[in-house]
């Protein structure tokens, strides 16, 4: 079983999910998160004084997936993803040693 | 004017103020969190560039025919059709002098309540180009609407023009002049600027729903100065003006939730607001001229016909994303016509023979042909507005600058910073003093990657 | 009515229906973020349907008796007991008439400013049953409530009634007929609903006390018009009644504070808030009758009394979540109370014998008398009419319904949608126009699992 | 008095105590989401507390001079200096009877419409210390403020006191008594207390424009009352103060939106609101004195200066945190200045020699004149109050409490509980009942660990 | 070490935690998430306008553990976080290289 | 390459960032967390009710590091980070079997 964890832009988050069901995950989970990059951030201007925010708004995509469709998921998710500029984000994948569906207590394949 | 008076108008001109701020909040609930300062801030502009063209010239179109001896600037076989411009330019005639006597005070009064009105009537229409106008583009846009539309049309109906005086259509706090009036210049400007990227497939709820309502009870609580201020005195018409909106105002909320109860399952609290709304813009053209049980009718028939008239843009495919139309046009138009029908005789002037209760087919017709005078001269002169604004300075901002949000795009804020890392150690101080003529677009990046670099505040 | 009078009334009247949507933050404020709405509605509600009501048989009920000459239509042995419903029934008799002259615009006033009265005092119940009402059962029992609780003990105390002409209480602006009569029966409401699921060892602690203090700020205002205007005209009485209401608030906020500061180890902002409407709860049915000193003295007590009387909830094991009982019920008794001691002869009618501060035993003997009667008789009927709405369309929300929130349950809203993607791209839009008699509680998995499925909106 | 002038300063009071709840939104919007409740708190112990040291001292020595046929309790060669405290000690005095006549209500009237003055004007000087004072010593601050400070200048100015009599400075609403004289009072206190911690390296951004904007709304509403109020009575001038209020506020707006359009690059909906507030400031002690035209002057020269001088304290490193010294102090200076310039004769009192519209050189200098005094004695007096508070119960908070923020650590609330986590499952209930005088900072680990155990609530 | 990550339905985390601080447990970290799987979301209107909400709101349990102790920890945080519905969330393991407390720099077991 | 994942006290984030930015880090994650540890939360009474807030507000950080990179960046993270009170955080490394860039495609070292 792998973990695939994925930075996106926010707005890109139905195309994601939508490719992601297409291939046949059945389940995601999403955190708001702020992400530092080439991508630069913002200013902002209270009363004439300037402020930097370096830091954008992205989503963490995280899905769990058998090892044998780790590639077709990462290949989905990649695709559907990209926009093409900068800040798209990054994608990473650890293996994990146990998955377990926590309301059946069933484990591997079966939890996803 | 009796100091009973003068306290009634001052009171009713303060709470007639009160109601923009408050559209500001009922506004700002509606839309998604990255525009709600584009809100407050378009409504505070109305608030400042209307006072400033009123005193200068908009008072004058609207009211310098009565003034001056009923001498218009320019009539029509008879007909006024507009106040002299140069009558009161820049307030300069207000006789604001204690020798003058009592129309002194009686036409301070009427200055500044009528003030409130031409700040607040175009702040209704920002809802129908909410989240995408230019920020410039609205400014030049409500300066000429605020020079060309409505002073003239205030003009017809109350200032002595030809609607008024003429054709004889009743408009008690401004149905016509200001909800039918706004509510058809919203039409054309959803129309000319075009559906919100993402419109309508994309969902788009109110941001909260309780600055809504909050906005929602400051109208209420603001509108008995809109209409029981109209009476112009404390007198018994002014009781009734007060007593109506109240009364149509609370049917108009039941009419709304129970369609909704029916229809879509669930009585909502943001309709029991829209449906407050609704009433209140009914009742408007007809507080001080119908009893309580035609105001009973008016707010049902409001409450009713207005829940299903926003429904409309969805299958017309208009982006009118605040329902302006819905609400204010249509129940502008229903308060207009209804007038007609259930105007009472006793109460102020005697006006639809002799009927104890009710109105008359002729009354009716004069209020149709009122507003359908306005409805056409309100379309025409908006959509040519607005098309000059487009060409010359733009109307609607950059598809980036609309995903960002107008907070940040057009107005570098952000209307809440909740969290302690964007508030705190995320943010850092650029420059103390003045930041001179900085912007958000500048499309660098801050870690000096070589590759393409596009601005992308928010993706 | 002269011009001045009927300012200041109209003036009240707007203020009175303020507190309504003041009310509604202030109570907002103090609930969990999922049942923000449901409170907002509930007070709307009030707004709308009680406006109904009252113009129906509200009005008849409880003041008829005065308006058609004393005659009321139930009497008990000269006392009376019920204005006729039938008098002004759907507003048919109301005189807004100008030929009647001076009393059209009183009756009109009284109509409209008892309105208000009418619409909050129901609305104050709904702390008690916060975030657990069903809200079919919540309608039922306001309507129920608004017409055989409310007008009735307006009746007794005001309208000509036995507890304000035959036993002789004062009750300048309603401790009794509001505070008392709605603390009472929020205090029955409390019961028969039983506490929310896990109180009290689960925290429920306010989501957003800026709302409360917000709501607590347009309460204190509105107050004015609800003190001051109960003189019914713009008299020394009124100033009389706008002072004692500004001192007695000041001193309960100090009061309440101080408590907090000595037991609680920290003087809170929530406490600040609700001292001040301890105050001004306990103020109302003084206002016109005591002087500073007396307001001084009330405010203090209250201060100190009601924050004792909030814990109370905790030992007794009533779930009151927004502690009607300890702030209205306690706060409304300990100022009939007070009224006995400190109103002044002076000021209004000489009630007191000669003394020019005090009250005297006996008059505290009737603010007993008129506040018991009362309180038997709201606590028998609201019982009743409580038990009536649990059998029919129910009370109390199915548990998962309270679990996932009444915003999301009752109305199918969320009161914030703060993050983009809530409200961006998590959400879609599933259909155009009215969106058809649905409900937030299919249970069908979106993904087809063959497994149990059950509805989980929150969980 | 008349109906109608009580009507008139029974709504100008409301309005004006209206506007301390807008203060607090106003303030309470600026500062981090950790002291959100800490603003609240403080406007609200103004509230509570000035009311009770006004009627114990503060209008006796504001105003008894003058009550008292003139006779002041000190006076210096015939100039009278302070008003008798105890002429109304308590209240006592306060002719609240009806057998006096026309002069109770009066009295009454201006004993409390001056009370909502005083509770205002110290909670100016809150956004000067904001974010980083001891409850406590805030508490002790205000209280001697508003005895030793507030009312003196008070009778200097109003209270026939020598600066209104001798010196002959024109004050109509209180730029001098209230705007100079409570931003100094900031400027001292932000001096003394120092900046706070990483300022101005780190950034301190408003945690929600929308509050701001709220109570810029409400504060410009109540500031009708404030300024037309400050006539005294329903007549011309009231009129004409409400009407320069709303010209000079709004065209203040523009003015500031358009300096920093031209010199930031973005017009910021927090400048429009502030622009409003320092319009509102500028116009104060012009309102009944000046005309349209004057009143446009000062608000544009208050939006253009005003605008400039929030830069200031980034170079003259004062942590003024709220900008009361560039709004109030500056724009109270503008106003007073102004006022000799553009007062007109014909309004009130012919004042200025025979022009019809334009000030005098002389009135010039007697309006210096009266601000440099109150700007020497608020700068003096303030200091010394501020360094006797910091001896004894001191000043600032503890840096761990100000990390944590005041909220949490003066007054153990949190002002907004928005994430099911942390308002539900997170926090669980201690004790019922009356929590006992806990501390939030006892600085125990709650899982036995033996190593250093420091306080942390936030880090 | 292992790092035990978990989703749960956010009112079952005062019983996962009160389980966990009973098996020893002495630090955990949450993050809000929505999550996305069998269990459907809900419909919200706004003026007679439909939405889906697809995600619901859960959290997420992260626990670093001494690998000794994982059975344990997996075990009493699947039994305390069930409820038997759909819904209940997933659980997997993920090997951790390293481990350290910050304020001390102490690393692997007598770090956490 | 590896994942470094860090949970530090939120005020030190703008020193964490600067700190990485000097040892060559071009990118990182945060995400708002709340923590239960040693360090004890605070209390909240409500109308003379008191709550007992067990978590504290803390920040996540995350870098996707080289692997040749992970002691300088761990090693910087913690001196960063590092207040010497209660409470300072945890960090960990995860072995990451791929990382990829969205917008390019890039992998491994050259996506970071
Ligand atoms: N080394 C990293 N470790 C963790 N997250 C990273 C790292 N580098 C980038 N990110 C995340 O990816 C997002 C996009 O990165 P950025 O450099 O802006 O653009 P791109 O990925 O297109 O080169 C960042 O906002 C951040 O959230
Ligand atoms: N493949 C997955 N990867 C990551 N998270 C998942 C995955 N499947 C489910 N989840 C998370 O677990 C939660 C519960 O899953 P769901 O399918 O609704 O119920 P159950 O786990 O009871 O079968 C989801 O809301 C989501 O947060
Ligand atoms: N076993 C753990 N698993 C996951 N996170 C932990 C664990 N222990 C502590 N934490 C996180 O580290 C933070 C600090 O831990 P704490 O015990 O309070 O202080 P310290 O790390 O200084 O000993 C906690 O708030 C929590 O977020």
């Amino acid at each position: 079983m792998k973990l695939i964890t994925a930075i996106i832009k926010p707005h890109k988050l139905a195309d994601v999910k939508d490719a992601l069901q297409d291939v046949g995950v059945t389940g995601l989970t999403i955190t708001e998160v702020r992400g530092f990059g080439r991508q630069r951030g913002h200013t902002e201007v209270y009363r004439g004084t300037e402020y930097q925010v370096d830091f954008v708004p992205k989503l963490r995509i995280e899905v769990v997936a058998d090892t044998k469709d780790v590639d077709l998921v990462v290949r989905t998710l990649i695709e559907s993803a990209r926009t093409g500029s900068i800040g798209d984000g990054k994608l990473w994948v650890t293996d994990l040693d146990y998955v377990s569906r926590i309301r059946t207590g069933e484990v591997g394949s079966d939890a996803i | 004017m009796d100091t009973g008076n003068i306290a009634w108008m001052l009171t009713a001109s303060a709470l007639v103020l009160f109601m923009s701020p408050g559209l500001a909040m009922f506004y700002g609930g509606l839309v998604r969190q990255k525009n709600v300062l584009s809100i407050l801030m378009q409504v505070f502009m109305c608030m400042g560039m209307v006072t400033l063209i009123w005193l200068v010239v908009g008072y004058s179109i609207a009211f310098a025919g009565v003034a001056t001896d009923g001498e218009a600037a320019f009539s029509l076989g008879g007909w006024s059709i507009l106040g002299d411009p140069a009558h009161y330019f820049f307030a300069r005639g207000l006789p604001l002098d204690p020798t003058v006597g009592d129309l002194a005070a009686h036409e301070g009064l009427t200055f500044v309540f009528q003030m409130m009105f031409a700040i607040i009537t175009p702040a209704l229409i920002i809802g129908a180009f909410a989240e995408r106008i230019k920020f410039s583009g609205f400014m030049l846009f409500t300066a000429l609407w605020s020079i060309f539309v409505y002073p003239v049309v205030a003009h017809w109906v109350w200032g002595g023009g030809f609607i008024g005086s003429e054709i004889g259509a009743l408009d008690f706090a401004g149905g016509t002049v200001i909800h039918i009036n706004a509510g058809i210049a919203a039409l054309v400007m959803a129309i000319v600027l075009g559906p919100r990227r993402g419109w309508p497939k994309r969902a788009m709820p109110p941001h909260s729903i309780v600055l809504t309502v909050l906005g929602a009870g400051i109208l209420w609580f603001g509108w008995f100065g809109f209409n029981a201020g109209s009476a112009g005195s404390a007198n018994l018409q002014a009781v009734n003006a007060f007593i109506t909106t109240q009364v149509a105002t609370g049917i108009a909320v039941l009419a709304w939730i129970t369609m909704e109860w029916i229809r879509d399952g669930h009585p909502t609290t943001l309709g029991a607001a829209t449906g407050a709304v609704a009433g209140l813009v009914a009742i408007t053209p007809a507080a001080g001229f119908v009893g309580i049980q035609g105001a009973v009718a008016i707010g049902l028939i409001a409450g009713v016909v207005c829940y299903l008239a926003i429904q409309l843009k969805t299958r017309f495919r208009y982006d009118d994303s605040l329902d302006v139309v819905g609400v204010h046009f249509v129940g502008g138009l229903i308060g207009a016509l209804l007038t007609g029908v259930f105007a009472v005789q006793v109460l102020g002037e005697p006006i639809l023979g002799d009927a104890a209760v009710g109105g008359s087919l002729e009354q009716l017709g004069r209020q149709a042909a009122g507003a359908a005078i306005v409805i056409v001269y309100s379309f025409a002169f908006t959509f040519v507005i607005a098309k000059v604004v487009d060409w010359t300075v733009g109307l609607r901002v950059a598809e980036d600058d609309e995903v960002v949000g107008l907070d940040l795009s057009q107005h570098s804020e952000s209307g809440y910073i909740y969290d302690e890392a964007e508030g705190g150690a995320v943010t850092s101080l650029v420059g103390g003093g003045s930041a001179g003529p900085a912007s958000t677009t500048t499309g660098e990046a801050n870690l000096g990657d070589s590759g393409g670099v596009t601005r992308s505040a928010e993706d």
